[in-house]
């Protein structure tokens, strides 16, 4: 029974993460939000390793790592992008912003 | 189904949602943090020793300290104006709605599902360790960590993408004037830890073979023990300089090595020759550890970087 | 040459490894020859293919249910070619840029990750590594736009990323819950047991939302356009042609071998009505940018559009249409944001008026551009005329009368939109509009690229037999 | 119950008793001071008697010692950062509880 | 692949291969593009000549290439398609000369010639085509070859032209795909074979009528079928040799060979009259017929009237071809070659009257007969064989309509042969009346080499205004357009 316990709170987290990483205005919390998704991923795969009675199931666990490392990896470069960004959000003017403005291009490159 | 299962299943979504609501970013932080050190204890709960340890250390410790370095670098910026209320509303409801769905496709999963544990378990003497989840990473699924690898290492090479170069950095050691009466207690707190951390993490790395731990865990508590170190005012690793770099690529690049030899010999990519694979996988751990905890390390910005 | 499916993943990661730790000109060196030998790997998988049909490379040793399977069949050998040609000239003409010689110990190695990813995720045969294939094709990327000189780089990165990295979780999450029913992650077991219980259901919904976000499909398609304009041409090339390609392609080998019939009737009118909006709203958004990249990005949202309109029609031929379409799109968006890269630094900017009488003053990129763009309008004798023909045919073979319609319009508007590009070519050239001609005009790389996706056109029937020889198992 | 038992439940009793000491203090004290003050010395205590009682417990010399060390490293760090929040309390201007 | 089989494929190539390599030529080398040109167009009529013989003699050359499942791309030269590629062979190397002379010292020839021998390739590969998939990939090069040269001058007229052309064209490029693919879909592979194939498809009246009216409108807007004809007065801001060769010849009558492949290889005569679709086109030809002359009447600029007159034309054509009867399917496939002959030569002759003495408008011919007599013996000849007076071309092929329309018994067809012929009188004889009876207003400026113009363009003039008499007169020989199109009713209607 414990497992389907922290499944459903993985889903949780997972839920609250995915409405809030959409809806949150600053960058910071999408980041965080963006975290908690791969939390509440890592849950339920792990709360789906404990179940068989034979013993754990050890590939939700090295997928779990696995995803821990890519989801800290993700986070990392995204903290990096947020550092080095201006405004609060990612969404400032965003709407019409798709590269419709008339501001000077990052033509110069390559 | 014990209470303290109850208590910590029922702390996550409130922690979660406490972090995610806020409008205080400080609080958001320090929330994510707890919540990380909680699901270490869930994951403890839930027989994972090896995510628990890597929960406590990347998860809360590493992730945790870059929050609060980019959230000082930017300072607290105005609040922004979060979406528009309708559309909040749709996605609210879109995202409880697929919540109950996804929580009643989990109650309908099998009890007893044919999971392939004891597939992993009949083949583990071929694998040349002990502990499951090592034999699984490393052997098994080597192939998924060599990719993850490569994710660690282009995740790093982004973060760097637009570092300033040397010339432009200002001076590595940490803007905090000397005066600053805190720093000779965290040098203390360096001095105590630092020396356990790195025989902590060379016992996690050894026991890895046949017991939790592995070249992950101890990266991650290395690393820690790095950040202490730049805290405590030692020069943070310059990520233009070419040992660094050649530092960053040695664990990977073995790695690749390995995976490459026997396809030259004609077998399958990292297909380990035979009664090889204890000692190719130890000398993988080893190299791969070094390169995670300076990867890890490098993911932290130098204190002088402000948000350049 | 059974190790070939090994190299083609194991010496662009090797590469990018070695270009990351060397300098500046050795990186260069070691790039150039990771992409040349990354090539004839491509080229190895791909004859195997031909002559011996289907082959499986268990990674590690390891076989089906336990281990890692690499597959080497029809649709990964065209893919793992295309891939290798764009990323391939797509690098050409970054090394050949001198004057961008210093990027290359930050950029070479993340372009060179990139082709790596999706190497490995054309040829992968197991449903939790092409998650891992997805992340560092998605990092790989985020870090070649943060690249980009303009001030809006970071911005772009961060929004590309923060949309792309939901579209893995939910993916994740659907993988977490088939292997919670069935305990495998191999396409062949998961095909044999996947049904319609509850949590399947629930997983295939969530695998697919996950990748129509993380493909940008309508309507949640804006997200990837500012990282499309703001990006570097070299990367924009990249992401354009074949990132945004990645998703697709997962959900083509989880649609032909994992999802029962039950799911795939219900999901494909769905995915047929996205894709319709995606291909009207994409072509119409195109129509009136007034930046050339803008222009480029919307037109890559409507051929999302054409591809995803294949899960509405289901036939092995609308399938080799599809495929066509990606082939032919990732050769000419590649090539487009390449010329576009070159016309940008001759003119400083890339505003559609710059382009007026550029024909002559500029005529590699703008030769480039015009091949591209037939190919992209699906006009005879390109490659995108043998896909969008594939398609709308099947269409009207399922009795897809809308769908067809709507393919059709798209094309029409999609011919209205480059041309009004390629019209301004014969007006005069405006006095005034200073043009830094400089003396590699950056275009060969665009017009080679642009030549592929001609010459596609022209012989199709090469890599119709190559993707039937070893069709899907 | 043997004696042995029972010694651990007394010392597992106390560290409760600490820990329960703390949180009232964290909770009920006024100003930021007080609170760190409360929380380093009565949880550290807490703790320390809970580990004793533990170590009695688990009957294997090396886990005892390993919760010996993670006491030990617990003291440590809790009281350099408690007086690290304090340093930043002080910087950032937050004047002591008066009785008023 | 024997080397018969390469024949159709080299015929496309002969002016594909050359237009892509001039492409890369310099504008200063002159001399090397034109002896690149011409030795093409000359190779081009070897090749076509060879395969006339190959084709009198009842052999079939084919060139089958892999294209896309289920279809291939398929070139094949029978008696039809012989017609269509001869007449653009033939046309194309006169143009071409006449091109050299009238672009002397332009800017961007390289480019117009480029494009000029890329749309004549693709005019061959309509002709060749031998299945519905091959006719619409070359159908649509055809647009995209030949929009560069409406657009060629750059002035904002001729991009304003372009654009007009590019919107009809193409929305033309997309009801003809529809329809191919609905028949595709339907039937499997549309091979050209007389008597129709879609025999079997008998049963499903509504998919197979709006197939046929989606192909036709699709070859309606190159043939210029009113209200798709807009385009085709406008484009004559191109060049002349653009207007000669492209809009009075190839692009014009690729949309009216379009027409005759699906009435007669596709759907068969009998299938598509028992649709009931034959009558209507008809009646769209004729009124088109009418409307043209009517609208050509209107026109004070030369180019523009004879642009009507070409839309007038060409349904003679759609005409003769859409109502069931051998003499009216010899008449209107005849008129295809004697049309092109006769409009050639009337534009070569414009553009004499504009690069010469700056004549644009109809009344500034005005005695011009004195100044160039060469250039307006011609233009009488061709107006003469546009009305239709014995023994020049245009009779024949009226003779032929008119008596294949009595044989049938449709007096509405004779009353519009009449009616144009009376309509191409009014509009054509007043300016042969002016050219030589009227008074110059101002002295035509002197001469300025030996010949009233420069040889390049006098020499395709006479060329094609002496091929066009000839015609008429040795209509009755084997080897006469007029025997062809007898050969070609004789396969198409009695297989």
């Amino acid at each position: 029974m414990t497992p389907l316990l922290y499944a459903s709170s993985g889903v949780a987290v997972f839920a609250i993460a995915l409405y809030r990483i959409f809806t949150a205005g600053d960058v910071l919390r999408k980041i965080i939000a963006a975290n908690l998704l791969g939390g509440g991923v890592f849950l339920i795969l792990v709360a789906i390793a404990r179940r068989p009675a034979a013993g754990i199931d050890p590939v939700p666990h090295a997928l779990v790592l696995t995803g821990i490392v890519v989801s800290v990896s993700a986070t990392a470069c995204a903290l990096a992008l947020a550092r080095r960004l201006e405004g609060t959000t990612l969404d400032d003017g965003d709407d019409g912003d798709d590269g419709s403005d008339d501001t000077e291009v990052a033509g110069r490159g390559p | 189904m014990t209470a303290l299962d109850v208590l910590l299943a029922g702390a996550l979504p409130v922690l979660a949602w406490r972090a995610l609501a806020t409008d205080d970013l400080h609080e958001a932080v320090v929330f994510f943090i707890a919540l990380g050190l909680v699901a270490a204890l869930a994951w403890a709960r839930l027989d994972a020793p090896d995510i628990a340890l890597v929960e406590a250390a990347v998860g809360a410790g590493v992730t945790g300290s870059l929050f609060v370095t980019t959230l000082r670098a930017r300072g607290l910026r105005p609040p922004a104006s979060p979406a528009p209320r309708r559309a909040r509303i749709a996605l609210a409801v879109l995202t409880i709605a697929s919540a109950l769905g996804i929580g009643a496709a989990l109650a309908a999963l099998p009890a007893e599902p044919p999971g392939l544990g004891e597939l992993v378990r009949a083949s583990l003497p071929e694998t040349g360790v002990q502990h499951t989840v090592t034999a699984v990473l490393l052997n098994v699924r080597g192939y998924d960590t060599l990719l993850e690898m490569a994710v660690l290492v282009a995740a790093v090479l982004a973060v760097l993408a637009r570092a300033p170069s040397p010339s432009a950095r200002p001076a590595a050691r940490p803007a905090a004037p000397d005066d600053d009466p805190a720093r000779p207690l965290i040098a203390v707190l360096a001095r105590l830890l630092v020396p356990g951390i790195i025989l902590v993490a060379g016992y996690l790395l050894w026991r890895g073979a046949f017991a939790p731990g592995g070249a992950f865990q101890a990266a991650a508590v290395l690393a820690g023990g790095g950040i202490l170190a730049i805290l405590a005012g030692r020069r943070a690793p310059d990520p233009h300089a070419r040992a660094v770099r050649r530092g960053l690529v040695f664990g990977p690049g073995a790695f690749v090595l390995i995976a490459a030899v026997p396809l030259i010999a004609g077998r399958h990519v990292l297909e380990y020759p035979e009664g090889w694979a204890k000692v190719l996988i130890v000398a993988v751990e080893v190299a791969l550890t070094f390169s995670i905890a300076l990867t890890l390390v490098l993911f932290f910005p130098a204190s002088g970087e402000k948000g350049t | 040459m059974t190790g070939a499916i090994g190299w083609a993943i194991l010496i662009p990661l090797g590469g990018a490894l070695l270009a990351a730790a060397a300098g500046e000109r050795a990186s260069r060196w070691i790039a150039a020859l990771a992409a040349a030998a990354t090539t004839c790997a491509a080229i190895g998988v791909a004859a195997s293919v031909a002559r011996h049909g289907p082959s499986r490379h268990p990674a590690g040793g390891w076989l089906a249910p336990l281990g890692i399977e690499l597959r080497a069949d029809g649709l990964a050998a065209t893919m793992l070619l295309t891939i290798a040609a764009v990323a391939g000239l797509v690098a050409a003409h970054a090394l050949a840029d001198r004057s961008r010689a210093a990027a290359c110990a930050r950029s070479c190695p993340l372009w060179l990750f990139t082709w790596a990813a999706l190497d490995a995720l054309v040829v992968s045969g197991d449903i939790f590594n092409l998650y891992v294939t997805l992340e560092l094709a998605t990092l790989a990327a985020v870090g070649l736009v943060a690249d980009g000189e303009g001030p809006d780089a970071p911005r772009a990165a961060l929004r590309y990323l923060l949309f792309a990295l939901p579209g893995s979780l939910l993916y994740l999450l659907g993988v977490a819950l088939i292997y919670g029913e069935h305990g495998a992650l191999d396409p062949a077991t998961l095909g044999a047991h996947v049904g319609a219980s509850a949590p399947d259901t629930a997983a295939m919904a969530l695998m697919t939302a996950g990748l129509c976000l993380k493909a940008a499909l309508f309507p949640l398609h804006a997200w990837p356009v500012l990282a499309y304009t703001r990006a570097s041409p070299v990367a924009g090339a990249l992401l354009a042609g074949l990132v945004g390609k990645a998703a697709f392609l997962v959900l083509v080998r989880l649609w032909l071998e994992v999802y029962p019939a039950t799911f795939t009737s219900a999901a494909g009118p769905v995915l047929g009505t996205l894709a319709a909006g995606a291909i009207l709203w994409g072509s119409l958004h195109a129509l009136w940018q007034p930046r050339l990249r803008a222009v480029i990005a919307y037109s890559s949202v409507a051929h999302t559009g054409y591809l995803f309109m294949w899960f509405a029609l289901g036939t092995r031929d609308a399938l080799a249409g599809a495929l066509f379409v990606v082939m032919s799109h990732a050769a000419a968006s590649a090539s487009m944001f390449l010329a576009t890269g070159a016309i940008a630094r001759a003119l400083g900017h890339d505003r559609v008026e710059g382009l007026t009488g550029l024909a002559h003053r500029l005529p590699i990129p703008f030769f480039a551009l015009a091949l591209a763009g037939t190919s992209a309008m699906a006009m005879p004798p390109s490659s995108g005329f043998v896909g969008k023909w594939l398609l709308v045919r099947a269409a009207f073979e399922t009795g897809h009368r809308l769908w067809a319609a709507v393919m059709l319009i798209g094309g029409l508007l999609a011919a209205a939109y480059v041309f009004r590009l390629l019209r301004r070519a014969f007006l005069p050239r405006p006095a005034g509009e200073p043009i830094a001609i400089t003396r590699s005009s950056g275009g060969h790389a665009a017009l080679a690229l642009a030549l592929v996706a001609i010459a596609l056109g022209l012989a199709p029937g090469l890599a119709l037999d190559l993707l039937r020889g070893g069709s899907a198992p | 119950m043997s004696l042995l038992d029972l010694a651990s439940a007394a010392l597992l009793l106390a560290g409760a008793a600490f820990f329960l000491a703390g949180t009232v203090g964290l909770l009920r004290f006024p100003d930021v001071y007080a609170r760190l003050h409360a929380l380093t010395k009565a949880d550290n205590l807490g703790l320390g008697f809970t580990v004793a009682g533990l170590a009695l417990e688990v009957g294997d010399v090396a886990v005892a010692l390993k919760l010996g060390i993670t006491w030990a490293l617990v003291l440590v760090s809790s009281s350099i950062s408690c007086q690290l929040v304090a340093r930043t309390a002080m910087n950032a201007g937050v004047r002591p509880w008066r009785r008023p | 692949m024997t080397l018969d089989a390469l024949l159709p494929l080299a015929v496309v190539l002969t002016s594909l291969l050359p237009g892509i390599a001039i492409f890369w030529l310099a504008e200063r080398d002159t001399r090397l593009r034109t002896t690149l040109n011409l030795s093409a167009a000359i190779a081009k009529l070897a090749l076509v000549v060879v395969i006339g013989r190959g084709v009198l003699a009842g052999e079939i050359f084919e060139t089958r290439l892999p294209f896309v499942p289920g279809a291939d791309l398929v070139l094949r030269a029978d008696s039809l398609s012989l017609l269509f590629v001869s007449l653009s062979a033939v046309l194309w190397l006169v143009t071409t000369v006449y091109a050299v002379g009238y672009l002397e010292g332009s800017p961007h020839r390289s480019r117009f010639f480029g494009f000029f021998s890329i749309s004549v390739a693709s005019t061959m590969g309509v002709a060749l085509a031998g299945n519905l998939l091959t006719f619409f990939v070359f159908y649509e090069t055809l647009t995209l070859s030949t929009y560069p040269l409406v657009v060629h001058r750059g002035t904002p007229e001729a991009v304003r032209a372009g654009d007009l052309y590019l919107r009809y064209t193409l929305s033309g490029g997309v009801l003809l795909l529809t329809g191919t693919a609905i028949l595709y879909a339907a039937a499997g592979s549309i091979e050209f074979t007389a008597g129709g194939v879609l025999g079997e498809l008998a049963g499903r009246r509504g998919l197979l009528i709006a197939a046929f009216a989606l192909l036709i409108a699709g070859l309606g807007v190159k043939a210029a079928l009113i209200p798709l004809h807009t385009w085709l007065p406008v484009a004559m801001v191109a060049p002349a040799p653009v207007s000669a060769l492209l809009h009075a010849v190839a692009v014009v009558k690729a949309g009216a060979f379009g027409i005759t492949r699906v009435i007669y290889d596709v759907y068969g005569i009998r299938l598509a009259d028992r649709l009931g679709v034959t009558s209507v086109l008809a009646v769209v030809a004729a009124a088109t017929i009418l409307y043209g002359s009517l609208k050509a009447l209107a026109q004070d600029d030369l180019k523009r009237r004879l642009a009507y007159s070409t839309v007038s034309q060409v349904s003679f054509i759609v005409l003769g071809v859409t109502v069931v009867g051998k003499l009216l399917t010899i008449g209107g496939i005849a008129h295809l070659v004697h049309q092109g002959l006769m409009k050639i030569t009337l534009f070569f002759c414009a553009g004499n009257l504009a690069e010469e003495l700056g004549i644009h408008g109809v009344r500034e011919l005005r005695g011009a007969g004195r100044r160039m007599p060469l250039t307006m013996i011609a233009f009488t000849l061709a107006s003469l064989g546009m009305i239709g007076i014995p023994p020049l071309a245009g009779f024949v092929t009226k003779w032929y309509l008119g008596a294949g329309a009595v044989e049938v018994g449709s007096s509405w067809v004779i009353a519009v042969l009449i009616a144009s012929s009376l309509l191409n009188a009014a509009y054509l004889l007043p300016i042969v009346r002016d050219a030589w009876f009227g008074e110059p207003s101002a002295p035509w400026p002197a001469r300025k080499g030996r010949f009233e113009v420069g040889l390049w363009l006098l020499l395709p003039t006479i060329v094609t205004a002496a091929a066009s008499v000839g015609v008429g007169l040795f209509a009755a020989t084997k080897l006469s357009p007029l025997a062809m199109a007898a050969l070609i009713a004789e396969r198409e209607i009695h297989p």
